[in-house]
């Protein structure tokens, strides 16, 4: 590391730190208050420092509600991202590289699921007839099918940097379509994979009207529902709420740190010559 | 086991036409050379034989076969790219038996395989790196282990040792044609070095611009080549060509004599002329003489041939050598 | 290229099915819903008249300006201080996977608690931003409450909650630059602005791309944030299509919400398919 | 058997519903509650509607009363309880608010009654030596008062939760309703206007009238409904327009003064026509195609029992008068709610918000009042803009003569 | 104008030491190649001259300035890549004149120099489009096209040919030495082609496994190479290298003779052997004869030298054309 990097990265660590932390300080400081500090909002430092009541309160309300909201935005998470992540990049991949006039209905298609919000009632209705309602594995369909265009956009974009010379020395070499998908396209993919996986889990795992409106039932409880535990319209109990949205924001924080640095540059280096 | 059999192979880009009717019969078994100037149009040819490009028109057949529509997969070919395009995710020992794999071949058959090209290609040492950390003739290398682990029935090379040192290139040049007369399969091959069109040819298509200038073994090109195209392309330095009166007392439009051909005196000789610039090889000299009648002439002579350059000299040419060609 | 086999059309299908059988058969659905009134329990046709109701909304072209404005506004910062940022934490930096987390972070927390965290950072007397100000001797304005603030003030925490994607994104885009190019401009003699300029910046057009078209999308559909911390207000001032939508919605006029969903859904298309369009006209493949 | 239970989010509705499951359970050992909770407020509108309409409801959900449940179709999606036996214990006050036309009632008050006034602080008031105003002219003059004589302010607004800022309009209805008796049928039918009957518009201009005399807290626009609990308990501000409702709140944020907040209803500007704006508290449905509808009904049965009273005064304390026949208070409630009383004992001084007696409440209001309130709009303009916006809810209900 | 200096240069690529402390001297305006095998890193130590890495260890000047440190834009020189590193989203045209614009020159001044870059590189029909519509060779001969045209006083050129044909490369050799002559910059040529070496350089540096072996002219190279990897290295096809009585005979341990240093005769000579193998290359033939107490011997002979595999033949060594050397 050159000096340079250390000064301008001590410059931006204190920035960064002022401009971003703060938020999150007033958020970690509201969250060991007392309710009573705690309506009052405002920065100051609580009185008394509540870390470890406010917390179980938290993991303890309605009968550990939390802990099953995690395992349930767990499953919807990993299973809805496992199948979006490879699946959008497939369909970026075809509509990237294969120049067709239906290639311009297909992206219109896909642009549409982000310029269109979901219609909830139809939806329900054809989750009742798919007996898909209420279900875990029909939430992770839902949200694969809500979070599929932001995927596709990424990935197909994206695609366009990996060379096409690569494409064509894995079909000489025998290569199946899907084979030259997986083996030498995906992996490539890696940086991009990585930022969907990311993007997409957040927005899945932090996601609440889906389920909200898909999953209802007490078993099936998401995380981002347990804020209204101690959120409602005419009374909040704002340092436990605080507290739930801190609670609630770790797993991903962690797979955020986990991920982040897997992206790596260069990929494609050494590939070609020209 | 395979021929290869081009008919009237059309191609453009946007409009541009850059294969213009080629037609071309590689038979089962041959070693054919393309050679052409930059850009006439060789890799194009290779893509399109190889599948990974349609011809705009014209048809191909491979082992009597019509593949025109085929999938590169279902064609039997391996092939080096001018551009390498190695899998960069993937080990050098990845990358040679990635075609392997993908064939299902049991692993020791992989491992084995993969280990012999390598040490044809002097590659063992290197095998656990990924392409980014090789030299430029390393990546060519493995791009070739990647072709010839393969034993496809036809193999297209395009400029595969142009990255290679003399030494190196002339060991490949070996164990590439050990390795046709091994597999017996039909190689095409391009390249833009006279040595390797000479020797490892049986076959040498001439390309310019688009469409074949001449087809033919290699002593048939250097001894008769049929255009002037071909007689200055073949052979290094090139062969000297002048229009003229020389070339009219033969009835044809052009006069040619190969630099190695001619026979050079300080006394006497036909043309007489000025020493402009000598290069020296080591095994010859380059003398490049200024004659008044003709221009410049390039003559080769042994590399203890002792001449300054602004002497006079005179240069013959050889009997039975001079060429007569029409445009 | 024999792009038919190479590239597959039942790639498509796995994901595609649920696509189309969760999202686009419900939507279309939906198309003939704007055309009755719906109370969720009772349909009753009435043709385009929820249509002509929606553009008598008196606030309709405050919202339908707001709704542009912030969509721009907050695209082109994402896009801009994303790039900057990537760019920053992509250069070897001390602390830079710290700095990272950092700028992401927003992204993971809730809206609803960033809404709340800023109206009272936001708070003209309390709030930090203006006690902070005032420390430097300067009066802070009525973040939320100034009427001709309010917007862009939701604007500044989108950009502020969303910029870390952007920045994600980017990150990922300079990571498929090959570092060749870099050299060859390095060797041209460029300086390290100039490589920004003619290198990085065209070459992460994809990423570009995608924080542009993603950040233009939802800057015009978006409302979650301004719901949660000005709900449109004061009075109507920050009012955007999507959030006089939404309190139709809440009002139980469904037909008439789906009505708005599809004009807003008209008006996003109409900026962002011709940006689309010349986006991908410029693709540079290699 | 287990009965499934949706509620809105708010602790006391969690609260109480827990005491009473539980209390229920006690006696009927084979009979479970799942609780679900939902988001409050518009939210919470759609998705017990969505549910309702998809055929996806609990067996048991609360739910409010008045304008909202119209909107429900009761007749339709809604099972009528009529037939449970404690059903002549509910006051006939509470179930027209939840009935047809055909008469069929569909539920059973959950809570207390609450009233729609201004809460106050006594100590304060005592300070000053003002007396609780009966007239509009009164409570002006001590806020004029209040203005001058201490740093308080007059009166404090919450802009930040717009939905505070409709309380000086929507607490005006008695006075609307006892110059003008036919206004809520009348307005129902298109015949009368907020912003063309004087009596409807002067809610409007009150509003108008206290922020331009500048009586509000500093910075009101960016205040909390907390943050007025908290002004008004403190003495910051001498006046709070709201919902009894809010009391057990300032009990949680300021226990201590808790004793200090009054409660008198928002004065008319004739003295003896004085009374109060009553809201009707939220209540437990019945979906029509609920699974276990004898037991539920038998819950619901049981939950209008003065027994179930006293479970929820020992649950969240008490906000105002049951809507039980034979439940009383307890001594102890707090001062703010014991103002309240005398206006529930005396015949005729009290009336239901409006929403409890016409189906139709614009969604805007809660804006264009913060527009009045912050002296952006007039309250003229503001009644105009209302009437508007009722029509198009008019126009959706598919309402006769609109 | 600049004179390079290398001391004790030293690069490692994880813990692999890849340059072994290279001394050496290029002076102002000279053209000094870089040969040596594939791999031995003539490429790494382009790239360390050029600042875009840094050396493990040593010190670099660059017109009497100490550079070790400096970055590549304060060095004043230009490159061309192995591989070739073209800007994909820039025409040809705004591709050679990227380094011109960044300069800020004048339109027409960036104009005219591209022009007359893509006269000399034949690249004119080709100036707008992108790379990727390019052949092999036209896309090298860009990148040659980016580096002339900034007028450095230092070029660096790695294998900058390669991919171009015989007619065009001995034409490029020929506007590169004119260029050389034209600015005297100071050029720095690595190559495998043997005639680039001879004719282009006034100075070669052979490198081999990160050191250098020898430095000197070609004609110092070719006639008295010091070591035995020199001798094999310079001249193609290599000398033929003999461990074994002859040299010990001369107090040395290896013997060596150039294939055009030996006279073939079928009557008499030193060596008797049979003819193994024949490779025609038009204006010469040679041959690979298996002698008895040596083992394989290459000979070159005239082009009409009319013998036939498995014919007796003799070989005699030129007088004063052996080599004597020490391991
Ligand atoms: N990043 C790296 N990590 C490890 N080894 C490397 C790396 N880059 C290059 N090498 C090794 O360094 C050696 C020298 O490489 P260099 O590219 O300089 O070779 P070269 O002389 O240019 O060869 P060529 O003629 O094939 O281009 C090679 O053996 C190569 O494998
Ligand atoms: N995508 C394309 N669009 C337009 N022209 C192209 C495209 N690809 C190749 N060409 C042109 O087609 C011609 C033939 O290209 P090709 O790669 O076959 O040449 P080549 O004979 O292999 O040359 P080299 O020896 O330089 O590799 C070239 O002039 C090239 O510019
Ligand atoms: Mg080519
Ligand atoms: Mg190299």
């Amino acid at each position: 590391m050159k000096r340079q990097q250390v000064i301008i990265g001590i410059v931006a660590l204190v920035l960064g730190v002022l401009l971003f932390a703060t938020p999150f300080m007033f958020i970690g400081i509201t969250a060991v208050k007392s309710a009573a500090e705690a309506s009052h909002l405002g920065l100051s430092l609580p009185s008394k420092w509540l870390f470890w009541e406010n917390f179980m309160a938290v993991i303890k309300a309605r009968n550990y509600m939390l802990l099953l909201a995690y395992f349930n935005s767990t499953v919807i998470t990993v299973g809805a991202i496992s199948l979006l992540a490879v699946s959008a990049a497939m369909i970026g991949y075809v509509i990237q590289r294969r120049p067709s006039k239906w290639n311009g209905f297909i992206y219109a298609l896909i642009l549409a699921g982000l310029m269109i919000p979901p219609a909830v009632v139809p939806t329900i209705w054809l989750l009742k007839e798919l007996h898909l309602f209420k279900t875990l594995h029909g939430m992770i369909l839902i949200q694969v099918a809500y979070g599929l265009s932001f995927s596709v956009l990424l990935f197909r974009s994206f695609i366009a940097s990996i060379p096409r010379d690569l494409d064509e020395a894995a079909i000489i070499d025998g290569a199946k379509p899907w084979q030259v998908f997986f083996k030498v396209i995906l992996p490539l993919l890696k940086p991009i994979t990585i930022t969907v996986v990311l993007v997409q889990s957040v927005t899945i795992f932090n996601d609440f009207t889906n389920p909200l409106y898909y999953l209802p039932g007490k078993d099936n409880v998401t995380v981002q529902l347990t804020l209204y535990n101690f959120q409602s319209q005419f009374s909040s109990q704002m340092n436990l709420l605080f507290m739930n949205i801190l609670l609630v924001t770790i797993p991903p924080l962690i797979m955020f740190i986990f991920f982040n640095k897997q992206i790596v540059k260069g990929m494609t280096a050494g590939a070609v010559k020209g | 086991m395979a021929s290869v059999k081009l008919k009237n192979i059309h191609k453009e880009f946007n409009g541009v036409k850059i294969l213009k009717g080629i037609d071309l019969d590689v038979n089962d078994g041959e070693f054919c050379v393309f050679v052409g100037p930059s850009g006439c149009g060789k890799s194009t040819l290779l893509r399109i034989i190889s599948g990974l490009d349609d011809a705009s028109s014209g048809e191909i057949e491979i082992a009597d076969k019509d593949v025109t529509h085929a999938d590169p997969i279902d064609r039997g070919i391996a092939m080096v790219f001018q551009s390498y395009a190695l899998y960069p995710h993937l080990t050098v020992r990845d990358n040679i038996g990635f075609g392997l794999s993908l064939a299902k071949r049991p692993k020791n058959e992989i491992n084995e395989r993969v280990n012999t090209a390598a040490k044809m290609l002097q590659l063992e040492a290197l095998l656990d790196r990924k392409p980014k950390d090789l030299s430029g003739g390393q990546r060519q290398r493995v791009a070739i282990g990647r072709a010839i682990v393969r034993n496809p029935e036809v193999f297209l090379f395009d400029e595969p040792l142009s990255n290679l040192d003399a030494a190196l290139r002339s060991k490949m040049r070996l164990e590439l044609t050990e390795l046709h007369a091994e597999l017996n399969a039909t190689m095409i091959y391009v390249t833009h070095d006279q040595i390797e069109a000479m020797t490892m040819a049986d076959k040498i298509v001439v390309l310019n611009a688009g469409h074949v200038e001449q087809v033919g073994t290699p002593m048939e090109l250097y001894h008769h080549p049929k255009t002037p195209f071909v007689a200055g392309f073949i052979g290094s330095p090139k062969m000297n060509l002048f229009e003229g009166q020389t070339a009219q007392e033969h009835g044809a439009d052009i006069y040619g004599i190969r630099p190695e051909h001619l026979t050079l005196s300080t006394q006497t000789g036909k043309w007489q002329g000025v020493i402009k610039h000598i290069e020296h090889l080591g095994a010859d000299v380059i003398v490049h003489i200024q004659v008044q009648a003709l221009g410049t002439l390039v003559a080769r002579a042994d590399g203890d041939f002792a001449v300054t350059t602004g002497s006079e000299i005179y240069a013959t040419p050889q009997q039975g050598r001079e060429h007569f060609l029409s445009k | 290229m024999k792009s038919s086999r190479s590239y597959p059309y039942w790639f498509i299908l796995p994901s595609g099915l649920i696509y189309l059988v969760l999202f686009l058969v419900p939507t279309v659905t939906a198309f003939w819903f704007s055309l009755t009134q719906w109370d969720l329990f009772e349909t009753r046709f009435i043709g385009l008249e929820n249509y002509s109701q929606f553009f008598q909304e008196p606030f309709l072209i405050t919202g339908a300006v707001n709704t542009v404005v912030f969509g721009a506004v907050t695209s082109i910062a994402k896009s801009i201080l994303g790039l900057l940022l990537a760019v920053l934490l992509t250069s070897g930096l001390l602390g830079q996977s710290f700095l990272r987390t950092l700028i992401f972070f927003p992204v993971l927390v809730s809206t609803v608690g960033i809404g709340i965290a800023f109206t009272e950072i936001m708070h003209p007397a309390r709030g930090m931003i203006n006690v902070g100000l005032s420390y430097l001797g300067i009066h802070g304005p009525a973040w939320l409450i100034d009427p001709h603030l309010a917007l862009f003030s939701v604007a500044l925490v989108d950009v502020w909650k969303g910029v870390g994607l952007a920045t994600l994104i980017y990150i990922a885009g300079l990571a498929t630059i090959s570092s060749d190019y870099y050299e060859a401009a390095r060797i041209d003699g460029a300086t390290k602005l100039q490589m920004f300029f003619r290198i990085t910046v065209p070459l992460v057009r994809p990423a570009t791309v995608t924080v542009v078209t993603l950040s233009l999308i939802s800057g015009l559909r978006s409302f979650d944030l301004i719901w949660a911390m000005t709900k449109g207000g004061p009075g109507f001032s920050s009012d955007v299509l999507a959030s006089v939508i939404y309190k139709q919605y809440q009002a139980g006029f469904y037909g008439l919400s789906t009505a708005g969903n599809i004009i807003l859904f008209v008006l996003v298309a109409l900026i962002v398919v011709p940006l689309t369009y010349w986006f991908n006209r410029r693709e540079v493949d290699l | 058997v287990e009965l499934s239970i949706l509620i809105d989010n708010n602790p006391d509705t969690v609260a109480l519903t827990q005491a009473l499951t539980l209390a229920y359970s006690k006696k009927h050992p084979d009979v479970k509650f799942e609780m679900e909770l939902r988001p409050g407020g518009a939210e919470g509108d759609n998705i017990v509607k969505t549910r309702l309409a998809t055929g996806e409801m609990a067996d048991v959900f609360i739910y409010n009363s008045g304008s909202l449940l119209q909107a429900l179709r009761p007749s339709r999606t809604l099972e009528p309880i009529n037939d449970i036996a404690n059903f002549s214990n509910i006051l006939s006050s509470f179930t027209s608010t939840v009935s047809d036309k055909k008469g069929n009632v569909y539920a059973v008050p959950a809570q207390t009654a609450m009233g729609g006034g201004i809460l106050y602080n006594k100590r304060l008031y005592k300070e000053l030596g003002l007396k609780v105003p009966m007239t509009w002219k009164e409570f002006m003059a001590n806020c004029a008062i209040i203005a001058a004589k201490s740093k308080a302010a007059p009166i404090a607004q919450t802009y930040r939760d717009s939905w505070t800022s409709q309380l000086i309009v929507l607490a005006d209805y008695y006075n609307v309703q006892s110059e003008q008796p036919n206004f809520a049928d009348d307005y129902t039918n298109n015949k009368a206007k907020f912003a063309t009957t004087p009596s409807a518009l002067r809610g409007f201009e009150k509003l108008q009238q206290v922020s331009e005399a500048g009586y509000f807290n500093d910075y009101y626009g960016a205040a909390t409904y907390n943050d007025g609990l908290n002004m008004v308990a403190t003495g910051k501000a001498a006046h709070y327009p709201m919902l009894t409702f809010a009391i057990p709140a300032i009990n949680i944020n300021t226990p201590d003064q808790i004793n200090d907040v009054g409660f008198f209803a928002q004065p008319g500007d004739d003295a003896s026509k004085n009374g109060l704006t009553v809201w009707m508290p939220n209540a437990f449905y019945l979906p029509k195609e609920g699974d276990h509808k004898d037991i539920a009904k038998d819950f619901l049965s049981y939950v209008a029992t003065v027994d179930a009273c006293n479970t929820i005064t020992n649950a969240i304390g008490a906000n105002g008068p049951y809507l039980i026949k034979g439940c009383t208070l307890p001594d102890n409630v707090f001062p703010a709610v014991k103002d309240m009383l005398p206006y529930f004992q005396v015949e005729g001084r009290t009336a239901p918000a409006l929403e409890f007696l016409s189906p139709i409440k614009g969604p805007m209001l809660e804006q264009l009042t913060v527009e009045v309130g912050s002296s952006i709009r007039t309250a003229k303009s503001a009644a105009e803009l209302y009437d508007q916006d009722v029509e198009k809810q008019a126009k959706q209900l598919n309402l006769p003569n609109w």
